[in-house]
């Protein structure tokens, strides 16, 4: 599937904080719409690598291409820009806001009025408002948010939390999302929804995902494409049938049992 | 079938730009200002007016300036007292240096003066943080007062570096007595509170919260956090600098720069953090608190002890009871006055039930 | 000899004195067992938890019905470090370290509760290292820098510094992989079996904890919708599906 | 009620405490005594205080709180101790036509009374201030003329209270030859330690302590540590009292300063108060030994002015309860000698004063007072400033007020 | 040049007795990640209470003695009345709380010991001492001592102790100290009452300098830029800014106040720590904030 030209392209990528190597020069491919998971034992450098993808830390060596284009001094900012969207493992919400805000600050990119038209309640003001305020209902509902709609999220249980972060990811309607572990802290039952729903959103939107998940069944399930690493290091790229025959990383990262269980599931 | 899973929902959201989404709300704000402005001039006195009431909105709209900049931006500044400093003498030496300008455009240009001097002190925000920021703020609320006195220019070489403010005449109207005085404070204040409202449920508004709450998540939404910060910087500081107009022209009707000590800009900081961060309304409540309590406590010593008590013990006892009842106030509602209003209105919404 | 350890009778737990999180909610957990409760997001697990250990107070949470009792007597008002001392410790949701102290100190702080000898420490900070080697390679990092996963091994680790008897885990399996979820619930096995210390369980991998646990309770909407032997519980599907529909009728907890 | 009314803002906490207790308390001790006397031809005085703390805006709240008199007894005037207060205070007494008393200190050009009718610097204004120390100086060193490339350091305040007299201070060394320095020291002014160098860099002939609270001892402190001889170190009248030396210590002995009026016990009056008031253990002080002090004496003083005051304009408008308008008419009819001094029991505590419609300040002449350590000595007779020298400069910067507020100034030849 | 130097000396002590005051600063920032602006009022009550009973005629070592423990009782009144209802809020409303306490610690210590102005003198004259032409003055140096023994004490309390390490737990997030059994009210209590002790010497040095009287409290605004560049959490940053501040206030007193005016000694230091945080946001030596996503 990565024939065309991918979405995004990291060549020789190395981080590393003081002596420690986080990320050794790795090359991965991300083709556009596909469902790409990151798995790999913890401290692995797959949120590291996000933070790469999303501006956050500053690879010491090696190259990001998005849509061909090569990103110099990649920011944050930037990132937004190209339409390069996030969730973040340790919840990085508005704690104080309510989950409508949190959404609507997600589409921050997405408005066009300046603030004096807001303070003067111009009709584009007016009609942005409640275009944007309808597209954050949406995505809302979608998520089974509404009865929390006006609820200040830091009074949230956690699994909650996950999911309005989510909701903020994907409010900003990007080309490329990033998902850090949206799932931690869900029943099974829940990943279930939140697989189908990560599925909707890539194929309706064609949206392409980029997902860090330690629950290997929805991996499994879910992923057109999994990258695994371990310690810097990429040690397996492919589909999921040929991850799964990987000696490698049964070994680094799945235990024995847990890839049984995994053929049992798959079963029924 | 993303979308057609959401169910239709109402597209216009008026109801809910609304000032209060519940109709007695807004039946009950609407009467409280009709009252202030048609009850309130006919029946209340000089002392009323001149000591209480002006005080009173001056303070409440500084305290929403800083509730703009600390409240929903989440910058802590110790320098408000400063930038009303700025506002003060920049609209008298507007009104001292440009022959015939009316008051209010006056005003407005010493906002606008006060608005680029915080943005100047709002620089360095993007790098410095937390507890390390208010450097920069102290910075300005010790070199403002310096500046002014240093350079006899600011105060038009009055020996003393103190200002008297002018005639107070909008539109021919003369506003010299303590009721016109009230007014004049009063319309001024409540056409910057609705405005202030407007900026805070706009986009803008949400961007500032945002920085406050996690700046590397607004980041990577795309919210320039920078240009974010400074503009929170430059509206509060507009607000504080017409407070101090106001509170030169309107209440004291002279200033020595002095007179915009840190204490004050630490009474600005009480109002909001006792009326509620992040709160309209909690900035007057905070302070109203604070300028009631205080002279409610010394009515009520000398009511209390009469005259012959040793009044320095009645002040230290004040103070102690004052300090007391913030704390009190802290520990009781860490959101403000404004929570707490909140809080009874929803207990009565439930009534009887518990929760 | 199956003495209960921990009573939990009626509580109601209320945030803020007007968001009700738990209405109605009794736990048993017998010496030497270890107890799952299971439930979807809000239903009430963390709080909970956090009410046996008496931190929900930190978090202007207040219990206004029912009794607490540990080792056979009421903790309704006993303070957490108290606790502590006497064998009650809890993970918190999260990875709650401290960020600025490094890996090795986060643990250190573990032994403060009941200052054991230097070598103790020692000895107790190597056994940590041995559950997880991956703490040890990163021992003087700042906790702050670390990752999720490790930041979740500190947390658990710390809490076994403090030579606890009830253990109250929440969310263990949150960000780990899969492999050191699996050591995680061998750990717990171990320490059950060898050490005897109890524990009670929040978790939202089902069936991995139905694996390990005796007993478990089923929460929903802050009440105990059904309880029973983790072994019988595990086969009945219908009460799986029952309770994991649970994270859209939870609406209700709040209004 | 055949009452007049006194309102006190006075302050009794903060930085400037020990002041403003030691003023009211004299001020209170004396309207007692007057009471304990039977009042002012049968008019007894009643007051009330209202704390300020030495802040604007509550000295402002305070005044319009107590402004309306006391049940039914009229205010005579406000006598705020501070400068603040009595700019902020200033255009609403006159409006209110309730006179405003700046004893010893105050606006300058509110002397001229064709401007400021309702506002008294009584004894001594800012600039009189200068002017007889200058002249002080000049006789020490044997004559106006010596003083001819004398240097001369002014250490001030860093307030409109210290900045007041700059000007004035530069015509003074203009037109006598000497060299003057001025050197601010900032609020709170409780570290000196560059000002000093810079002083002992100069090497002056003398130091004129501009200072206040406690900008004062650290100031003779300071100037120890540098070495420089508390004996050439000249406080002004907010510099001279035993809080400013005592927390000085041995630092402060020699050190010189002016006053309007000597600390002590033993003159008449003060001798009636202690028996009728103190004694009597209705003093007002909570600690008995401040009695006599400089700030007490001010107290004391300022109570015989402002009763003189009522009893002049009773004389005028009959043995009743005045309105503050009356009672201004007392003040600018004031014309107190040594005679009536003696009468007072006030003989060398108050100077003798004649203030008229033109001139609201009155007297004008300060004693000098050296610390020996535990207490003031007075080591001069009266020496008057140069009040004509100032005057003009006083009239044009009135005139200017006048100007911007749009006043037309009163015509003192015709008024009588 | 000679004169530049004994400038620069003098700056340098002076610099010194503000560290003394910004050192207690540091200690309840260490514990609660707030800045405690009760310390001048700390300082206010301590002297006080030591000059009133000196002056009812105890020997100096008793009167030290009480008002130590008047301090401790202090601390564990606060900790029972305040801190203790205030566990996990923001630190702004801490913040908050440390300026509602100041306000009743001025009032206590006035209401008990009133407001006159007292002086003291501790046996050590503040008289000038020759070095090479250079005026220093005992007391200066005095001061410089105590402020190096203090600085050394602590630092060891703080990085070899336990308690040093719970202290920065309890900082870095409360609740998870709680859960593993910290007892934050003995943390506050010990914090507070050391913090006391602090303001104790430095209430009296000063006190020996300005007098005891209310404006002692107003030393805080001194200590403020010291401890920004030096860093809230760092002990001898308290000392390093102090010598900083000092020095360059002095120097810019007289070598620019010539040019721009004088008596910018007020506001010259923070202008300086601005430019110093542009360098290091969080000061010479304090912890920087660990934060990553
Ligand atoms: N800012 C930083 N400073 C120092 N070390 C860092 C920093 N960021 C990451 N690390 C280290 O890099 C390693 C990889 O971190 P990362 O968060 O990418 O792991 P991960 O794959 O996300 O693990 P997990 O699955 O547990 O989240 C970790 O050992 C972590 O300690
Ligand atoms: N600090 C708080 N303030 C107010 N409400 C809270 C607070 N913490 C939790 N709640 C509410 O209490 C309910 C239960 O929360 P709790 O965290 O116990 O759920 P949980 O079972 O742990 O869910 P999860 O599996 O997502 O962690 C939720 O509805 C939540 O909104
Ligand atoms: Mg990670
Ligand atoms: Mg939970």
């Amino acid at each position: 599937m990565t024939q065309q030209t991918p979405l995004l392209k990291l060549e020789g990528i190395s981080l590393a904080f003081g002596g420690l190597q986080v990320i050794q020069d790795l090359d991965i491919a991300v083709a556009h719409g596909e469902i790409c998971s990151l798995i790999g034992p913890n401290g692995a450098g797959k949120s590291s690598l996000l933070n790469i993808i999303n501006g956050i830390y500053q690879p010491h060596r090696g190259k990001i291409t998005l849509d061909g284009q090569h990103l110099k001094s990649h920011r944050p900012q930037l990132a937004a820009k190209l339409g390069i969207s996030r969730t973040f493992q340790n919840l990085a919400l508005f704690k104080k806001m309510s989950v409508l805000d949190n959404v609507l600050t997600g589409r921050t990119l997405k408005i066009s009025a300046t603030w004096p038209e807001y303070l003067l309640r111009l009709p584009r003001a007016k009609r942005e408002a409640d275009a944007q305020r309808q597209s954050a209902e949406k995505i809302i509902a979608f998520l089974h948010l509404e009865p929390w709609r006006h609820s200040i999220v830091s009074t949230l249980s956690y699994g909650l939390q996950k999911r309005v972060e989510l909701a903020r990811a994907l409010a900003a309607e990007p080309s490329l999302l990033l998902l850090d572990e949206p799932m931690a802290g869900m029943n099974s039952d829940e990943k279930q929804d939140m697989a189908r729903l990560i599925r909707d959103v890539n194929r309706e939107l064609g949206t392409t995902v980029v997902i860090i998940e330690h629950d290997i069944g929805v991996v499994m399930a879910l992923s057109d494409h999994i990258i695994v690493l371990d310690y810097g290091r990429k040690i397996g790229d492919g589909t999921a049938d040929e991850i799964r025959q990987n000696p490698e990383v049964l070994a680094a990262y799945l235990g024995q049992s847990t890839v049984e269980k995994q053929q049992l599931e798959t079963r029924h | 079938m993303f979308f057609s899973q959401a169910r239709q929902i109402t597209t216009d959201y008026r109801s809910e730009r609304r000032l209060f989404r519940l109709k007695q709300d807004r039946w009950v704000f609407w009467a409280v200002l009709a009252f202030a402005l048609i009850v309130i001039p006919r029946i209340g006195t000089d002392y009323w007016f001149s000591a209480i009431l002006v005080p009173f909105l001056v303070l409440g709209l500084a305290g929403l300036g800083l509730n703009i900049l600390t409240g929903y931006a989440g910058q802590l500044s110790l320098g408000s007292a400063a930038f009303m400093a700025v506002g003060a003498f920049a609209a008298y030496n507007f009104q001292l240096r440009i022959p015939g300008i009316s008051l209010l455009l006056s005003f407005f240009l010493g906002g606008i003066v006060t608005a680029l001097f915080g943005v100047l002190i709002g620089l360095p925000s993007l790098r410095i943080k937390g507890f390390y920021l208010i450097v920069s703020t102290l910075a300005a609320q010790f070199f403002v007062p310096w500046m002014l006195t240093q350079y006899g220019w600011f105060s038009n070489y009055s020996a003393s570096g103190v200002i008297s403010a002018p005639k107070l005449e909008v539109f021919g109207q003369d506003f010299n007595t303590p009721s016109g005085r009230y007014l004049l404070t009063l319309s001024i204040v409540i056409l910057l509170g609705f405005t202030a409202h407007r900026l805070i449920h706009s986009p803008l508004g949400r961007n500032w919260m945002a920085v406050r709450d996690m700046d590397t998540a607004a980041a990577s939404i795309g919210i320039p956090i920078l240009r974010t910060k400074l503009l929170a910087f430059a509206i509060s500081s507009f607000y504080l600098g017409i407070a101090g107009a106001l509170w030169a022209f309107a209440y004291l009707g002279t200033v020595e720069p002095d007179g915009f000590d840190l204490s004050r800009s630490f009474q600005i900081l009480f109002i909001i953090i006792i009326g509620g961060l992040g709160s309209i309304s909690g900035s007057f409540l905070g302070a109203a608190f604070i300028v009631l309590l205080p002279i409610t406590l010394s009515l009520g010593s000398t009511a209390l002890f009469g005259q012959g008590a040793d009044q320095a013990l009645l002040q230290n006892l004040q103070k102690i009871i004052f300090g007391s009842l913030i704390i009190f106030f802290l520990i009781k509602e860490p959101d403000g006055l404004a929570r707490l209003w909140r809080h009874l209105r929803e207990r009565l919404k439930l009534w009887p039930l518990r929760y | 000899m199956m003495t209960n350890l921990l009573e939990v009778q009626q509580i109601e737990v209320v945030y803020d004195q007007a968001i009700l999180a738990v209405r109605d909610i009794s736990i048993n957990v017998t010496e030497g067992s270890i107890v799952a409760l299971l439930g979807a997001n809000g239903a009430g697990k963390s709080t909970t938890l956090k009410t046996i250990s008496r931190l929900v107070q930190s978090e202007r949470g207040s219990l206004t019905r029912g009794q607490i009792r540990y080792q056979n007597q009421d903790i309704t008002n006993t303070d957490a470090a108290t606790l502590v001392k006497r064998g009650l410790v809890q993970v918190l949701e999260g990875r709650r370290c401290f960020p600025h102290l490094t890996v090795e100190e986060n643990l250190r702080s573990g032994t403060f509760v009941n200052n054991p000898s230097r070598s103790d420490i020692r000895e107790g900070i190597e056994k940590i290292y041995q559950y997880f080697p991956r703490l040890k390679e990163r021992r003087d990092t700042q906790a702050g820098y670390t990752s999720g996963g490790e930041q979740q091994m500190i947390a658990i680790g710390r809490a076994l510094m403090t030579k606890p008897e009830l253990i109250l885990l929440d969310e263990p399996s949150m960000g780990l992989a899969p492999k050191i979820v699996e050591e995680i619930f061998a750990i717990v096995h171990t320490l059950n079996q060898q050490q005897g210390i109890s524990f009670l369980i929040a978790e939202q991998n089902a069936r991995l904890v139905l694996q390990y646990a005796d007993f478990a309770y089923l929460v929903e909407n802050g009440e105990v919708r059904h309880s029973g032997q983790a072994a019988t519980l595990n086969q009945q599907d219908h009460l799986q599906a029952a309770y994991l529909g649970g994270s859209r009728s939870s609406e209700k907890a709040l209004v | 009620a055949n009452e007049q009314y006194f309102p006190l803002q006075s302050y009794r906490v903060g930085p400037y405490a020990a002041g403003g207790s030691g003023f009211f308390g004299g001020f209170i001790d004396y309207l007692q005594d007057v009471n304990a006397h039977g009042g002012v031809n049968g008019v007894k005085l009643t007051w009330s205080e209202c704390e300020t703390e030495y802040v604007v805006e509550k000295g402002v709240e305070c005044y319009e709180r107590l402004k309306k008199g006391l049940n039914g007894a009229p205010a005579a005037a406000t006598n705020p101790l501070s400068v603040g207060i009595a700019y902020a205070t200033l255009e609403r007494s006159t409006a209110d036509k309730i006179p405003l008393i700046t004893i010893n200190h105050g606006r300058t050009d509110s002397t001229d009374g064709s401007v400021f009718p309702y506002v008294f610097p009584l004894q001594l204004n800012p600039y009189s201030e200068v002017s007889a120390i200058v002249n002080y100086i000049g006789q020490q060193s044997g004559g106006l003329s010596k003083l001819k490339g004398k240097k001369i350091v002014v250490l001030y305040h860093g307030s409109p209270y210290g900045k007041e007299t700059i000007p004035v201070i530069d015509i003074l060394a203009k037109k006598y030859g000497f060299e003057a320095t001025q050197i601010e020291v900032p609020h709170p002014g409780n570290e000196q330690q560059s000002q000093w160098l810079n002083i002992r860099r100069i090497q002056p002939d003398w130091v004129i302590l501009r200072g206040w609270g406690v900008m004062n001892p650290v100031a003779l402190k300071t100037a120890k540590k540098v070495g420089f001889p508390a004996n050439h170190i000249i406080g002004n009248i907010w510099s001279n009292s035993e809080e400013d030396a005592a927390p000085a210590g041995d630092a402060a002995k020699g050190f010189i300063s002016i006053t309007t009026h000597p600390s002590g016990t033993n003159f008449p009056v003060l001798q009636d108060i202690k028996k009728n008031v103190v004694d009597a253990g209705k003093g007002n002080l909570s600690d008995p030994k401040r009695f006599g002090t400089v700030y007490y004496n001010l107290g004391v003083v300022n109570g015989i002015l402002n009763v003189e005051a009522v009893r002049v304009a009773q004389a005028k408008y009959g043995k009743r309860p005045l309105t503050g308008e009356e009672v201004r008419w007392g003040f600018e009819h004031l014309n107190i000698d040594n005679k009536r001094l003696t009468e007072l029991g006030a003989l060398g505590l108050v100077q003798p004063l004649k203030l008229s419609c033109s001139d609201h300040e009155g007297g004008g002449a300060v004693r000098f007072q050296q610390w020996d350590g535990s207490k003031w000595n007075v080591i001069s007779n009266w020496i008057q400033a140069d009040r004509a020298l100032l005057r003009p400069i006083i009239e044009t910067s009135a005139q200017q007020y006048a100007k911007e507020k749009g006043i037309t100034p009163r015509n003192c030849k015709i008024e009588k | 040049m000679n004169f530049f130097i004994e400038v620069l000396v003098g700056g340098l002590l002076a610099g010194i007795m503000y560290s003394l005051v910004a050192i207690g600063f540091v200690l309840i920032y260490r514990a609660s990640g707030v800045f405690n602006f009760a310390q001048g009022a700390l300082v206010l009550f301590s002297a006080l209470t030591f000059v009133s009973l000196v002056e009812r005629g105890l020997p100096f070592w008793q009167a030290f003695a009480i008002t130590a423990i008047v301090l401790f009782i202090l601390a564990v009144l606060i900790e029972r009345l305040v801190l203790r209802h205030l566990i996990n809020r923001s630190v702004i409303t801490l913040f908050m709380a440390t300026l509602g306490l100041s306000y009743i610690i001025e009032g206590l210590a006035q209401t008990v010991w009133g407001t006159q102005v007292h002086g003291l003198e501790l046996g050590i004259s503040d008289e000038p001492i020759e070095f090479f032409g250079i005026l220093i003055s005992k007391l200066d140096l005095f001061s410089a001592v105590v402020a190096g023994l203090m600085v050394i004490v602590l630092s060891l309390l703080f990085s070899k102790t336990r308690f040093g390490l719970s202290l920065r737990a309890v900082a870095d997030d409360p609740l998870a100290a709680q859960s593993i059994g910290i007892r934050l009210n003995h943390i506050w209590i010990i914090v507070w009452t050391v913090a006391g002790f602090v303001a104790l010497v430095a209430g009296l040095l000063w006190g020996a300098r300005l007098g005891v009287q209310f404006s002692l409290s107003l030393i805080v605004l001194k200590a403020l830029p010291v401890l920004i560049i030096g860093g809230f959490t760092s002990i001898s940053g308290a000392i390093v800014g102090g010598l900083i501040v000092g020095a360059s206030e002095k120097l810019a007193e007289i070598y620019l106040g010539g040019i721009i005016g004088g008596g910018l000694e007020n506001w010259f230091p923070y202008a300086l720590a601005i430019i110093f945080l542009l360098i290091r946001p969080s000061g010479l030596f304090g912890e920087k904030t660990v934060a990553r996503v």
